[in-house]
């Protein structure tokens, strides 16, 4: 009996251990990603960046997504339609069809799976790009050549990243509500004009402003684990992989949160 | 004439990116036909690519390591989703009675094995390109054919079967804590009684065959996209790095045009009923 | 002899708790080309990075141009990363720019040249390392010894006075190894450039190099000129010069 | 019988996607004697390595291993030839998921025709031998380069293969390290015979454990002759090649990305 306790006691202790250190190792990254920010903000303010980097960032991981966010947000929008469809079918109601999945798109699924695949396509090629550059010493290249790393590599990204996202998510809205509007035609054979008023009467402008300043969030959240897990990367070519795996992860903890958090504040 | 070079370039382009797509769907096909193979193969008891408790030790590292993770990312998005319909319905009618029940219908359905699925084709799905990406790479696969094993019995198999596992149980896990943040939140948040919240009434069979349909097949798509995507790694970090993504975004997409597919073929066979 | 140009002076530098420097001190003078060889894992890449501060003593000195540089902050350290060059083992150019960019970009950010005049001045230093045909190529095009001397011109961007070579040869197929050890020997004589090589090649060592110091266990086991030691020098150091597999030397990388 | 076919390149041409790595390449290894391979980066080198182990299929032209034509062997039957062939891979391709000990009796383990007691035994033998007796339980990642080449080179010939090719078995070691590991190869094939293949960019320890030497420039071979006297052929781009002087035949050689890979 006595030793049953006593077993009890010692696995009780390694688990609370257990989870002792890695809530431990999540406040060392989550620490380790607001120092990041920090020292981010610090360049912003007055702004020291490399102007070339910041446009040719902008370009690839803006206009590089643009074809699978197209794809994405045109599904997530037929999807939404797709979902409403029985309710409506079942009580005609026609008219709510837009509504339904206008509002879930705008306000949640577009901006989440926007920027969950912004996050598994810019995010994770910019932990990727960055953690080669670490393991391959690029680095400390730059700063051997007396470069500050953070304001020629990082604060581009960051601002890119925002800017990339929060563009996409205006494109991303109109497919996706181009998607529910064409699955709802062709599905349910729901007319045209029957899903733009249903749209038009039931969205408020502000349906679409939650949807964007949320991106905006998401956008810095994905940037800033994305660069910290690639510069902080360990051990070769493994080390890549795990550092792109943790950044995605990462990145779609903090859209979950943001996001929630973000709707409770706002409504 | 510029404009008309111009479009003629961009069909060319497009022409050669449909067959590049058209290559990687057959690829990707013949993968789970080899894998499929491989398993079966692989189920006897001398064959050299056989790995004792491989399957579990997969298990353990997809789905035990993703539990938090999932619990974190689904309980958030459940009580966000309830939160944003009651929200919707305050302005409307202020009847709450119909929330749970239509919620419940549709995370069965569809929110739980899709939303599941997003979460584990970053985390699983970067995991394994990572793995076989960089066993690629330091030509271990080399190495591995040089001992008369098969690289796909060896690493895609055993990662077919625990993915498929994993996805339906952590489907079912997760749809059970979507609907119940998404409950507590209705009640602390609007004051909905939690008996008519949870009334899983309107959930009929083809729900959960629907729900169980989609996480099977994402379960499947998981692997293999990344398995790929890993086995198609080359160069030295840079390429691992590069597989990882592909991964991530290749599955990530596979999971939401699947979804799509599959959520029109049940409405158009079963209108009205799903 | 005059006050050396870049001193050590029992410099420790451990890893987790396993030392690799014990007691290391050496002395450059300004304009020499001077190596510093040894076998795998003696620490000799570690030696050079602490001059420019990328790693940090445990204890000892460190004095450049009558300066102890080894208490320096990061940001002290950017004025030496000026005037001492790195040039990586494995080149670290930059995979996302052409060499004319990856030139470029230490003359837009130090020299205060616009985008036309650094491309002008990176041709310019291109030709130097004769690679001004590969300007508009990306690093992933070029084989090693290329890319190496794409990273030489990158680093004689900054005008340094001083160059630190990790391993420049390494890997490379005798022809290339060779035409990079004549590009550091011309750096030298026609620039004065102080050029600190870190190698274990041995026709390298015996074909450039002023002076040697031969790092074996922590220490500066020997130093002098490379045909001086091979002569003089005790059974250790003329093991490694002659890369002979019998002797009293260890080598704990094997 | 092996003896009777051996192990050769006939008119070997490969290509990956529109890049022409090998050009008609005829090359020969014989019998207990060991083959040099020498040749600046991305000449093609590892992919000679990679086509006797059937690793890779020649595009056109005829791959001989041990007497049996590997380029048109099914994978399940070309597998099982490779049983015979021993492969030091250039960045050693040690499984990270194994222990030393495992490495090394991985490939006799899969075989299933072999008790386990003996492949213990060999091991432990071979990895005496390499001088790692004591570092069995260690994973790959808490070793040194030059421990996991010597895994490396346990792993590659702890089956006692008729055939064994080193990769760039000296890459990146100093001097000493260097000659250690010719002294280790040249013990194991006076022990075990069979036929040696090296490759490698560091042309005069590799001339020193070879008995000929092949020189492959542009995806031709350029050369073949014995080891002994590299330095003094009359072929002016082999001399120049060997002594590294920049002046001579060979121009400068532009590889496109990772063909060596």
């Amino acid at each position: 009996m006595a030793n049953l306790i006593s077993r009890m006691v010692t696995a009780t202790a390694a688990a609370v251990t257990r989870v002792g250190t890695s809530a431990l190792a999540v406040a060392h990254e989550v620490g380790g990603i607001a120092v990041l920010a920090g020292r981010v903000l610090r360049r912003l303010i007055p702004p020291r960046l490399d102007g070339r980097e910041l446009w040719t960032n902008l370009f690839k991981m803006g206009n590089g997504s643009v074809p699978i966010i197209i794809l994405t947000a045109f599904f997530s929008g037929g999807l939404m339609t797709l979902q409403s469809a029985p309710f409506v079918q079942k009580f005609g109601a026609t008219a709510l069809a837009g509504w339904a999945a206008g509002y879930a798109v705008l306000r949640e699924i577009g901006p989440i799976l926007i920027a969950l695949m912004f996050s598994g396509r810019v995010g994770a090629n910019n932990t990727a790009e960055l953690a080669t550059m670490t393991v391959t010493e690029q680095l400390d290249g730059l700063r051997a050549l007396a470069i500050d790393p953070i304001s020629f590599l990082i604060v581009p990204r960051v601002l890119a990243m925002i800017v990339a996202l929060f563009a996409l998510t205006v494109l991303g809205d109109l497919v996706a509500l181009g998607g529910a509007a064409i699955v709802a035609h062709t599905v349910m054979g729901i007319e045209w004009a029957t899903m733009y008023y249903s749209f038009a009467d039931n969205l408020a402008p502000y349906d679409v402003l939650h949807g964007l300043y949320k991106s905006l969030a998401f956008g810095f959240a994905i940037a800033l684990t994305s660069c910290y897990f690639g510069i902080s990367v360990k051990g070769g070519s493994t080390g890549v992989g795990r550092a792109v795996n943790a950044a995605v992860v990462a990145a779609a903890v903090s859209i979950m949160l943001l996001d929630f958090f973000l709707t409770y504040l706002t409504g | 004439m510029a404009i008309r070079q111009s479009i003629h370039r961009s069909i060319y382009n497009l022409g050669s990116k449909a067959i590049g797509a058209v290559t990687v769907v057959r690829d990707l096909w013949l993968l789970f036909i080899g894998a499929i193979a491989g398993v079966l193969r692989t189920m006897r008891r001398n064959d050299p690519s056989r790995r004792p408790g491989e399957i579990w030790r997969q298990m353990h590292s997809m789905g035990n390591r993703s539990l938090v993770f999932l619990i974190v990312t689904l309980g958030f998005i459940g009580m966000v989703m309830v939160y944003q319909s009651c929200l919707q319905l305050a302005r409307v009618t202020g009847d709450y009675s119909q929330v749970g029940p239509q919620f419940i219908r549709l995370a069965v359905s569809d929110f739980a094995p899709t939303l599941t699925s997003l979460m584990l084709a970053t985390r699983v799905g970067a995991g394994i390109a990572a793995e076989v990406g960089s066993m690629k790479v330091t030509e271990q696969v080399d190495a591995l054919r040089m001992c008369g094993v098969a690289p796909i019995d060896f690493l895609i198999s055993p990662r077919l079967v625990a993915s498929f596992v994993v996805t339906i149980v952590l489907s079912i896990l997760a749809c059970g804590i979507m609907y119940g943040a998404g409950g507590l939140t209705a009640h602390y948040s609007f004051g909905v009684n939690l008996n008519i919240f949870f009334d899983p009434s309107n959930v009929r069979n083809s729900h959960v065959i629907l729900g169980l349909i989609k996480a099977a097949s994402f379960g499947i798509a998981i692997p293999i996209v990344s398995g790929y995507c890993g086995l198609a790694a080359h160069g030295s970090s840079e390429g691992v790095g590069r597989a990882t993504t592909a991964a991530v975004i290749g599955s990530s997409f596979a999971v939401i045009a699947l979804d799509f597919v599959i959520s029109t073929l049940a409405l158009l066979v079963m209108p009205g009923g799903v | 002899m005059s006050t050396p140009f870049i001193e050590f002076r029992g410099v420790q530098k451990g890893f987790g708790g396993k030392p690799v420097l014990r007691d290391l001190s050496l002395d450059v003078q300004r304009g020499e080309v001077f190596f510093i060889i040894g076998t795998s894992g003696v620490g000799k890449s570690v030696t050079i990075k602490h001059l420019i501060g990328l790693l940090r003593v445990d204890a000892g000195e460190i004095w450049f141009d009558g300066q102890r540089v080894d208490g320096y902050t990061e940001q002290q350290f950017e004025g030496i990363r000026r005037r001492v060059g790195m040039v990586f083992q494995n080149s670290t150019l930059f995979d996302s720019l052409t060499l004319a960019d990856n030139v470029a970009l230490p003359l837009r950010k130090h020299s205060g040249l616009n985008t036309r005049q650094a491309h002008a001045e990176a041709l310019n230093l291109l030709r130097r390392v004769d690679m001004h045909d590969y300007a508009l190529r990306y690093p992933a095009e070029l084989s090693d010894g290329m890319r190496k001397r794409a990273a030489i011109a990158r680093t004689l961007a900054g005008k340094p006075e001083v160059m630190l070579f990790d391993e420049p040869t390494t890997g490379l197929d005798p022809i290339s190894a060779r035409r990079i050890d004549a590009l550091i020997r011309e750096l030298a004589d026609t620039m004065g450039v102080t050029a600190l090589v870190v190698s274990h090649d041995l026709p390298s060592i015996f074909g450039i190099a002023d002076r040697v110091a031969f790092l074996y266990q922590g220490r500066v086991y020997s130093i002098g000129a490379p045909g001086a030691l091979k002569v003089n020098g005790d059974a250790i150091v003329k093991q490694f010069l002659n890369g002979e597999s019998a002797g009293p030397m260890e080598t704990p990388g094997f | 019988m092996s003896e009777v076919a051996g192990t050769e390149l006939r008119n070997v041409d490969k290509r990956f996607g529109g890049r022409q790595v090998l050009r008609n390449v005829s090359l020969k290894a014989l019998p207990g004697r060991r083959l040099g391979i020498i040749g600046p980066a991305a000449s093609g080198k590892s992919v000679i390595a990679k086509l006797w182990c059937g690793l890779e299929r020649p595009t056109s032209g005829d791959v001989f291993t041990l007497g049996h034509r590997l380029s048109t062997l099914p994978e399940l039957a070309a597998s099982q030839q490779r049983a015979r062939i021993g492969m030091l891979f250039q960045n050693y391709a040690l499984f990270d998921f194994l222990s030393v000990l495992d490495n090394v009796t991985f490939a006799l383990q899969r075989r299933g025709d072999i008790p386990a007691d003996e492949i213990q035994d060999r091991a432990a033998a071979r990895l005496r031998a390499v001088g790692l007796a004591g570092s069995e339980h260690k994973f790959p990642s808490q070793l040194s380069g030059g421990m996991k080449k010597r895994v490396g080179i346990a792993r590659a010939t702890v089956a006692k293969p008729e055939l064994v090719i080193y990769d760039e078995p000296t890459a990146g070691l100093d001097p000493v390290t260097t000659q250690k590991v010719y002294d280790l190869l040249a013990s194991d094939h006076a022990q075990t015979g069979g036929t040696v293949i090296a490759i490698s960019s560091d042309v005069l320890a590799l001339a020193r454990f070879v008995d000929d030497i092949a020189f492959l420039h542009d995806g031709k071979i350029r050369y073949l002759g014995p080891a002994a006297d590299i330095e003094n052929v009359p072929d002016l781009a082999v001399r120049q090649f060997v002594r590294g002087e920049q002046h001579g035949p060979l121009s400068q050689h532009v590889p496109t990305p990772a063909e060596d890979a």
